[in-house]
């Protein structure tokens, strides 16, 4: 028996309204069990996700596709971990949020990331603009609600209201854009696109091509690619860190399925989709450069890893931009899927290490291979893994991406990547010195992890390790 | 609907529209963009798009701009104070801005030949609420079920956001 | 299977290895292991004497199309050089016995003398190139550890230094030669080179080249001008080795090689010419340096020096034969005075100024008289060996009249410094407490210098030398030069007897002699002006510039950048909208405008 | 028979794996090292060297679509590396000090660092031969940032930026070589690649360039000039086993590569670029042998002589042909050998006194005969003197330099760079020598009354060294005939 | 006689009015109603677009389709963004962007 493909984002939803349900209904039950019923019940979701196929959707606006299964699978795995995050976090929330009951606002914390989890998973088999602009909203606006989500702490909401501000910049541009390229083709849906654009005539091709640059804004927006990344550093510093892990990982991740089905759509008219590519190599440029660089003096660990993902977005619009490639794609989701491990194992330690309301200075993580080798162990591997040390999944993604890069004779990103490789080594490294080479303080002690959150990080360490030894594992992620 | 007409409510809707941005007091900032809304919601109207129209009057005229106004209430805020303009972000913006347009404008005449015409329509059996609204319950219904847990988001979120008290 | 060359050149070997690694503790039986050894090197090299000539050897490096061959090449310059190794290396060894029977480090002394007789007589039974190079080398390093033997003052490490440096200096024109010979004619085995050399039809100039460059190890090994300074301050070194690798065998291995490989240098008129007054510089240079130094090796030193020199000048006169009787000669007289002197200062509680010594002539019978024979031997005093030895150099200078008068000058010099050294050292009144209380050395030490007195007394004969070696003949009478040959002795013994008899102190007093022509100073002053002024250049540049400028700079700009580029991010929302925006309108114009 | 040559590496892979699990750290390490020891003497004494070509093969496909496989085999020099390797690695283990702290950690760094390299010389697939390398940078990082001494914080970031940097270069050039045939061609299998080279596919346009990136990227790795600015300070600085390892055995990696994948894949290629190698030679010879010169301290005069070597092996490598080939081959054997053996007893120099300074010390050899005696072989091995096996191999690669198409044709460029290199013989005794004469010799003085001589396992470990260079030095064929042949296959 | 470009270029000035809006304004729910303005901006290009593409005599509504989801998202994004502004104010007194700068670097 196979499941129809678009139950599963039902499934989550249900997920998440139950969740809401049992906040409602129960009083006295500890709010952390909500998180185990959804990462539970996620973890179902995830199992039937890996006996989904490839096949026809019987709806326009939807596919299932490969990519679109693989997706859904990060999207989920996402979810599981950050609510893992979470349960390390509750504190922290409840520090920040008045409530009567200790317990206050935690259930709908819990809920709030399930039912993003369902945005995202419609936004990967989205091919209609239309559906693709409100599970994209769907996606935005559950964060504007978690980033500001600890009210009483000034940094979050700032962060969020920055969010708010500079996202719906972009969302007026992306609609602008979806408007345009509707004008163009008199279609909202891509695979139409793709076969109507080889007859658009010339005069109307600069307003594809606006069109076509201005959902690239927006999508740029959501991937963090240069130079619409500012908000990022501000609000991965100020959003709770389960949060910035979510964004950095979910909400990126889509951003590019979602890239990657527009710039496919538009390879079908070279005269456009060349200059698309174009504006993605200067976007990857860029990003490239700012992510790595502005990170080099950084201090803090959160805007570090902020840094980091901007400078991670642009190795992979390089893969994107190496569409001609056969390798592209499976370039671009090795690389999610190694980053996905990695940045959440440092998020998770990250949360670990400062839920006792420490700061998220890299100096808090002096000594910690003293106070807690294990998570400095995991932080180690992460650190190895986000800088390309091989035989880890970040070096896969690396490989892979400069393996585009140079199929399809991208010269000048891998002289970028390069350098840019190069720094990423200095600050991750910054990171690991702190942890093996400086003292820790005398006032701090060892670090209490939870069981659960050990497991993950094991399993994060050993899948960070099996697929960049096998990379077959990786690459069959997208066959 | 007559060119005069259209240039008219063009007319009103970038008036007030600047206006919003350029009155220093939220109030009347606020009551502009109703205005401008309006004459936004004659112009779909000039474009057969009544129900547009329609839904642009209630749920902006109507909905947000309550919202709009309440809050500029509740939060008591007053006219802007007048700060020092930081001239080189104001130029910076200006030059954006124009910018942006020229690129707008270059776009906007050099397609559909610059002049494409309106084309006749023939009032079909049905109206263009029926038309929308099949759309919307077949074609795109998997939108609006994503539409719908939007919604729950957004008020699970506000009330979050803003309840004095959680339980 | 003839295997006595093998056994002559591993037996020390063999010695190396046991003394270093198993009797290092136990000095007595390290020294008799390594005595052991010589002896039965040298009763082989007496085998091989009487033996046939031969070559024999296995590749100790093949890589198809390139050997390296270890092997023997036994003609009679071997038979020759190999009985003078052997010969005096065992009596130095036995000599050694005594001499250096207090010392701490006798086992480790004993070891470096045996690894030099296995690198010496590396040398001479040495049938190519490659394997000179590597026995030359190692005689380089033997002599290094035996100058330094006394590591724990300052001055001998330093002269062990000097040492090998001038040696690896020459050894660096000594391999350049080897490597032009090659890759000119494909072989480095002498039997080979002698043939093919001269049929290859090479330029002259490719061929005066290759031929100086090989010289350069003569020059270095055998401490000619310019690279001789370090000679003198290998004097630092026990007596013996003086004696053994400083005087007899080692300094001469340059002279060997001049007369094993002269095909080469035949065919360069040019390259004999320069070895010719390289040659008598040296000996000249050394003859006036001698005449004014106070330290009894050092006199011998630099009269080692100028007798090299005259061997050098013998091949660059196209006369190897005629260098290596010197050679063979001067061996034997030459390892007798340094051992004489060497009884002196063992005697004197080490001490080396002539003008500390005197009236020796009683206490120290034995030493007084050898030590007098070896004088006369080297200053051409007929019948004595150096007589006839260095009449046949002068002979050989025949018609070369700048050359004749040169090695006449040095003749007339050594016989001047040496009755100087005799008659302040040895004759007259004790100068010091420990002069006044010398008395004779053990039996161990006198009994080398009297076997090596009888040699020095009759090798140069001809019907004796004749067995040795075969001189070539001369046109003409040897009269002539035989005559001048003593007429420079006389005038030179009368001269330093004159002036010298019964003086306390040295009442002639030439700086420029005494300081050595300020060779040293200027050798000094040029490292420091051109070595280690580059080096500290070089070290400045990698500092700062390589590593400061470029890898330093190169991070710190973009280290630089990442920092400025924080200043986008100031935290104002409305800057954030506004970079977006500009970023927006700049994409749009490039592509929309800028690209086609 | 095919685990032995996984063993090389795997058993310290384990052993590392064990202790950061909490066996007994010395105690481990030292049974993996000699497990990887015999294996690695098993390998290189069963390799028949009658037959030319990979031997001890075993493979694992991982990704058939690129004919990517984690292939294992050995060749003559890779065998002889391994050897070099294990050899090292055991000394480095044997010298390693007693940690106070985090003992564990001290020693699986080391072995991983061994590992990594032993791993990358038994690789026989580009990519794993590139990422087993890699494997050492964090634990040479996270040691020299631990327990070095000195500016060691600086020295760390330096090695592993620099490093980093050039095996990204590197990547990118491997990935080239790799796209370099016609898509159903394509492997990262090195057996099949040199197979195809013969087919001329790696003779297009593009073959330059991409010789080029690997010069580059493998030059860093072995700190070519001018991109060596990385190692004397890392090598000061690093603890002592991990100077051993890397300027012995990890530094060998770029040179290796060079022989065995740049230049029998593009022998135009190098013909091409010979001069460029050639000048970038001459900067490592002549004007690093200088600057060693200028050198005040023993353990940046190592690291800088340790630079200046690997000029030799370069040259013998820019000469291709079988004599300078095979030297350059010897020559990483002997000189990862020697600079161990110095390094190894550098450290405990250091560690006796507390200094390196020449003006500061003197007169050692009164208090450490057996440590100064060493010292000397292996100052004598370093300057290249008879005996030791750098001599043999320097004479190969003076040889090869000097090996003309045309006999007795005027200099050509390999020749002037063969005569600076000669000279560079010179440069390398004056330093050698005199920080001998300034550490060991000269009056003893009475601050050094308390020095003691060489621990015994310390000096287990530089004789073993020492001995492992004389015997090889003495019959360099040992070494040669096993290297030779696979190196004839792609010399003509 | 009205044309599509003149729609175009109506809404294009309505975007950069907006646009200007957040650029220049500094009173975050100001800011929020220039966002508005842009939305409605693309709201009136899409209904022009979709007058224009008549298929068997009838306007494109597939294009009214979206503008109506943009209509719901802009009204759901404004309660939210409301919200969040009243928290804010809450929290610190102030609407005004340059004293929301903490977060830097």
């Amino acid at each position: 028996m196979t499941i129809p493909p678009f139950c599963f984002e039902l499934f989550v939803l249900a997920l998440g309204i139950l969740l809401l349900l049992l906040e409602t209904f129960s009083e006295k039950q500890d709010r952390k069990m909500f998180a185990f019923i959804g990462i539970v019940g996620l973890a179902v979701v995830f199992l039937l996700l890996q006996t989904s196929t490839p096949g026809p959707s019987g709806m326009v606006s939807y596919v299932v596709d490969s990519a679109a299964i693989f997706f859904k699978k990060i999207s989920v795995l996402t979810t599981i971990v950050v609510l893992i995050m979470s349960i390390d976090y509750a504190n922290a929330i409840k520090r920040f949020l008045p409530g009567s009951s200790p317990q206050s606002g935690l259930g709908e914390f819990f809920a709030l990331p399930v039912l993003t989890c369902a945005g995202m998973m419609w936004m990967s088999s989205a091919i209609d603009f239309i559906l693709i602009f409100v599970s994209l909203e769907l996606v935005t606006i559950s964060f504007y609600i978690l980033v500001a989500y600890m009210r009483r702490n000034a940094n979050s909401l700032e962060a969020g209201v920055k969010y708010l501000i500079l996202s719906g910049l972009s969302t007026g541009f992306t609609i602008y854009g979806i408007t345009w390229i509707y004008g163009v083709t008199h279609q909202t849906n891509l695979a139409r696109i793709e076969q109507v654009l080889p007859g658009i005539p010339l005069e109307n091709q600069p307003g594809l091509l606006f069109g076509a640059l201005l959902v690239l804004v927006g999508l740029g927006f959501k991937i963090a690619a240069a130079p619409f990344q500012f908000w990022v550093p501000d609000v991965y510093q100020g959003a709770p860190t389960p949060i910035t892990a979510f964004l950095s990982v979910g909400s990126k991740s889509v951003g590019f399925i979602v890239l990657l089905r527009v710039v496919q759509a538009f390879q079908s008219l070279p005269a456009v989709g060349n200059r698309l590519i174009t504006a993605i190599i200067l976007l990857a440029a860029a990003t490239l450069l700012y992510g790595n660089l502005a990170a080099l003096p950084q201090t803090n660990f959160k805007r570090l890893l902020a840094y980091s993902s901007i400078g991670h977005a642009g190795y992979i619009l390089i893969a994107v931009a190496g569409i001609g490639s056969r390798d592209s794609g499976r370039a671009v989701v090795v690389y999610l899927a190694a980053y996905l491990l990695m940045t959440l194992l440092s998020f998770l330690v990250l949360v670990i290490v400062t839920a006792r309301g420490e700061g998220d200075d890299i100096v808090n993580f002096n000594g910690l291979a003293k106070r807690s080798p294990f998570l400095a162990f995991g932080l180690l591997v992460a650190m190895m893994s986000l800088a390309g040390v091989p035989l880890t999944a970040g070096f896969l993604g690396k490989f892979l991406v400069f393996k585009v890069a140079f199929e399809t004779r991208q010269f000048f990103l891998i002289a970028l990547g390069i350098v840019t490789v190069g720094c990423g080594f200095y600050f991750y490294l910054k990171v690991v010195r702190a942890m093996y080479w400086q003292p820790a303080s005398a006032s701090v002690t060892s670090i209490p992890v939870s069981k659960l959150s050990l497991a993950t990080i094991a399993i994060m360490v050993i899948l960070i390790f099996v697929l960049g030894v096998f990379p077959q594992i990786a690459l069959g992620l997208l066959p | 609907m007559s060119p005069i007409l259209f240039w008219i409510f063009v007319a009103i809707m970038l008036f007030f529209a600047g206006m919003v941005v350029l009155n220093r007091n939220p109030v009347a900032s606020a009551l502009s963009l109703v205005v401008s809304f309006m004459a936004l919601a004659a112009l779909y109207v000039s474009l057969d798009a009544y129900f547009i129209g329609v839904i642009q009057i209630l749920v902006y005229a109507g909905a947000v701009m309550v919202l709009f106004l309440f809050i500029i209430m509740l939060l008591d805020l007053k006219a802007e104070v007048r700060r020092r303009m930081n001239f080189p972000a104001v130029c910076g913006g200006f030059v954006v801005i124009l910018l942006f347009l020229k690129v707008l404008s270059d776009v906007c005449y050099g397609v559909f030949g610059g002049n494409a015409k309106l084309p006749p329509i023939s009032q079909g059996p049905k109206g263009d609420a029926w038309q929308v609204g099949m759309l919307i319950f077949e074609r795109y219904n998997l939108a609006l079920q994503v539409v719908g847990t939007l919604i729950l988001v957004a008020s699970i979120g506000v009330v979050i956001l803003s309840k004095r008290e959680l339980k | 299977m003839n295997f006595s060359p093998w056994i002559v050149l591993f037996s020390p070997f063999a010695s190396v290895i046991v003394t270093v690694l198993v009797t290092q503790k136990f000095r007595k039986l390290s020294s008799y292991i390594s005595v052991a050894a010589v002896a039965i090197s040298f009763i082989f090299s007496l085998a091989i004497f009487f033996g046939p000539n031969g070559s024999k050897g296995f590749n100790w490096v093949d890589l198809g199309t390139f050997r390296i061959e270890i092997g023997y090449l036994i003609n009679d310059l071997t038979k020759l050089m190999l009985l003078v190794v052997a010969g005096v290396g065992f009596l130095i060894h036995v000599y050694s016995i005594g001499y250096m029977g207090e010392d701490r480090g006798r086992a480790r002394y004993f070891s470096g003398l045996s690894l030099f007789m296995f690198s010496m007589l590396g040398i001479v039974l040495a049938n190519n190139f490659i394997m000179m190079f590597i026995f030359w080398e190692l005689v380089g390093v033997s002599s290094y550890i035996l100058i330094g033997h006394w590591f724990d003052r300052d001055a001998p490490p330093a002269a062990a230094n000097k040492a090998f440096l001038a040696n690896r200096i020459g050894d660096f024109g000594f391999m350049l030669g080897i490597l032009l010979v090659w890759s000119a004619s494909g072989t480095v085995t002498f039997e080979q080179l002698a043939q093919r050399w001269p049929a290859l039809g090479l330029s002259p100039g490719f061929m005066t080249a290759a031929a100086l460059l090989l010289f350069c190890g003569a020059v270095g090994k055998s401490a000619q001008f310019p690279l001789h300074v370090w000679l003198p301050d290998a004097m630092e070194g026990p007596t013996p080795v003086s004696a053994l690798i400083h005087a007899a065998t080692m300094v001469a291995a340059g002279v060997f090689m001049l007369a094993r490989t002269f095909f080469l240098f035949q065919t360069s008129a040019t390259a004999l010419t320069l070895i010719l007054w390289i040659g008598l510089i040296t000996s000249l240079l050394a003859a006036l340096m001698a005449t004014q130094q106070d330290d009894i090796k050092r006199v011998l030193a630099y009269s080692t020096l100028s007798q090299l020199g005259l061997m050098v000048a013998a091949v660059g006169l196209s006369n190897p034969q005629a260098g290596m009787f010197h050679l063979f000669t001067h061996a034997s007289f030459k390892a007798l005075l340094f051992l004489g002197a060497g009884s002196v200062i063992h005697c004197l509680h080490h001490e080396q100024n002539i003008w500390q010594m005197g009236g020796l002539q009683k206490k120290m019978p034995i030493t007084f008289w050898t030590f007098l024979v070896g004088t006369l031997a080297l200053v051409a005093c007929p019948p004595f060996a150096g007589f006839w030895s260095k009449d046949e150099i002068l002979a050989s200078a025949g018609t070369n009249l700048p050359a004749f008068l040169a090695i006449a000058i040095v003749a007339f010099l050594t016989a001047f410094y040496m009755s100087r050294l005799f008659v302040v050292a040895f004759l007259g009144h004790p100068r010091s407490d420990q002069a006044g209380h010398a008395h004779e050395s053990p039996l161990v030490m006198t009994a080398p210098l009297v076997i090596l007195a009888i040699p020095a007394c009759i090798a140069g004969f001809p019907f004796i030398a004749s067995a040795f070696i075969k001189l070539p003949e001369h046109e003409g009478s040897p009269i002539g030069s035989m005559v001048i040959s003593l007429i420079a002795f006389l005038a030179g013994a009368a001269s330093g007897f004159y002036l010298y008899k019964g003086k306390d102190k040295d009442e002639i007093d030439v700086p420029l002699f005494e300081h050595r022509f300020y060779i040293d100073e200027f050798y000094n002053s040029l490292i420091k002006w051109t070595q280690d002024l580059l080096a500290n250049i070089s070290g400045f540049v990698d500092r700062w510039i390589i590593d400061g400028g470029m890898v330093r700079g190169l991070s710190g700009i973009t280290w630089g950048f990442g920092f400025a580029l924080r200043f986008l991010q100031i935290g104002n929302l409305q800057a954030y909208a506004f970079l977006f925006g500009a970023g927006v309108v700049l994409l749009l114009y490039y592509i929309l405008f800028g690209t086609k | 028979m095919n685990l032995l040559v996984q063993l090389t590496y795997l058993s310290q892979i384990i052993g590392a794996l064990l202790i950061l699990g909490g066996m007994p750290a010395r105690r481990t390490a030292i049974i993996a090292t000699l497990i990887a020891f015999v294996s690695a003497l098993i390998v290189f004494a069963g390799y028949d060297r009658t037959t030319a070509g990979y031997q001890f093969l075993a493979a694992l496909p991982l990704v058939p679509d690129w004919d990517l496989k984690f292939s294992i085999g050995v060749d003559g020099l890779s065998s002889t590396l391994l050897l070099l390797t294990s050899i090292v690695g055991l000394a480095a283990i044997l010298v390693s000090p007693t940690v106070e702290e985090g003992e564990n950690r001290y020693y699986a760094c080391i072995l991983l660092i061994a590992a990594g390299a032993a791993g990358a010389f038994a690789s026989l697939d580009l990519f794993f031969f590139y990422a087993f390398h890699e494997l050492a940078l964090i634990p040479t990082f996270l040691m020299i940032g631990i327990w070095g001494t000195g500016n060691r914080q600086s020295a760390a970031w330096k090695i592993t930026i620099y490093l980093s940097i050039g095996s990204i270069i590197l990547l990118v050039g491997l990935i080239g070589l790799y796209l370099l045939p016609p898509a159903p061609q394509r492997t990262f299998d090195i057996v099949k690649l040199q197979q195809l080279a013969s087919s001329g596919v790696f003779s297009g346009s593009g073959s330059k360039s991409i010789y080029l990136l690997l010069l580059l990227g493998f030059g860093i790795l072995v700190s070519l000039f001018p991109f060596h600015t990385w190692a004397p300070q890392a090598y000061a600085s690093a603890p002592v086993p991990v100077a051993m390892l890397h300027a012995g055995v990890l530094k060998k990696f770029g040179l290796y590569g060079l022989l065995r994948v740049a230049l029998p894949l593009m022998p135009e290629a190098a013909h091409h670029w010979a001069w460029l190698l050639l000048i970038l030679v001459t900067g490592n010879i002549l004007y690093v042998g200088l600057a060693t010169i200028a050198q005040k301290q023993l353990d940046l005069t190592l690291g800088y002589s340790s630079v200046m070597h690997m000029g030799y092996v370069f040259l013998g490598i820019a000469t291709y042909n079988i004599i300078g080939l095979n030297g350059a081959a010897l020559l990483m054997l002997a000189h990862g050998l020697s600079i161990a053996a110095l390094f190894a007893m550098c450290g405990e120099v250091r560690k006796q006194t507390g200094t390196l300074n020449y003006l500061d010390l003197g007169g050692l050899a009164t208090n450490m005969p057996t440590l100064s005696f060493v010292f000397g072989l292996a100052t004598f091995a370093s300057i290249g003197l008879p005996g030791f096996a750098n001599f043999a191999s320097e004479l190969l690669v003076f040889f090869g330099a000097f090996k003309t198409p045309t006999p007795g044709s005027a200099f050509n460029e390999f020749q002037i760079v063969g005569t600076i290199a000669l000279w560079g013989v010179v440069i390398s005794t004056v330093y050698m020598l005199r920080a001998y004469r300034a550490i060991f010799m000269g009056e003893p003085q009475a601050r050094w009354q308390g020095v003691r001589d060489i621990p015994a396992k310390v000096r287990w470990a530089v004789v073993f060294l020492v001995a492992a260079l004389l015997v090889v030095g003495l019959a360099p064929r040992i070494v040669l005939d096993a290297v030779e042949p696979g190196i004839r296959l792609f010399v003509k | 006689m009205v044309t599509l470009n003149d729609y175009l270029m109506a809404s294009g000035l309505l975007f950069a009015i907006g646009f200007a809006g957040v650029l220049l304004r500094r009173n975050v729910i100001i800011i929020f109603m220039a966002l508005e303005l842009m939305l409605n901006a693309a709201n009136l290009s899409l209904i022009g677009f979709s007058r224009f593409n008549v298929q068997n005599g009838l306007p494109d509504y597939n294009a009214q389709v979206l503008v109506f989801f943009v209509i719901t998202v802009a009204a759901a994004e404004v309660t939210v963004g409301l919200a969040i502004i009243v928290a804010l104010v809450r929290a610190r007194q102030t609407t005004h962007v340059e004293d929301i700068s903490t977060l830097k670097f």
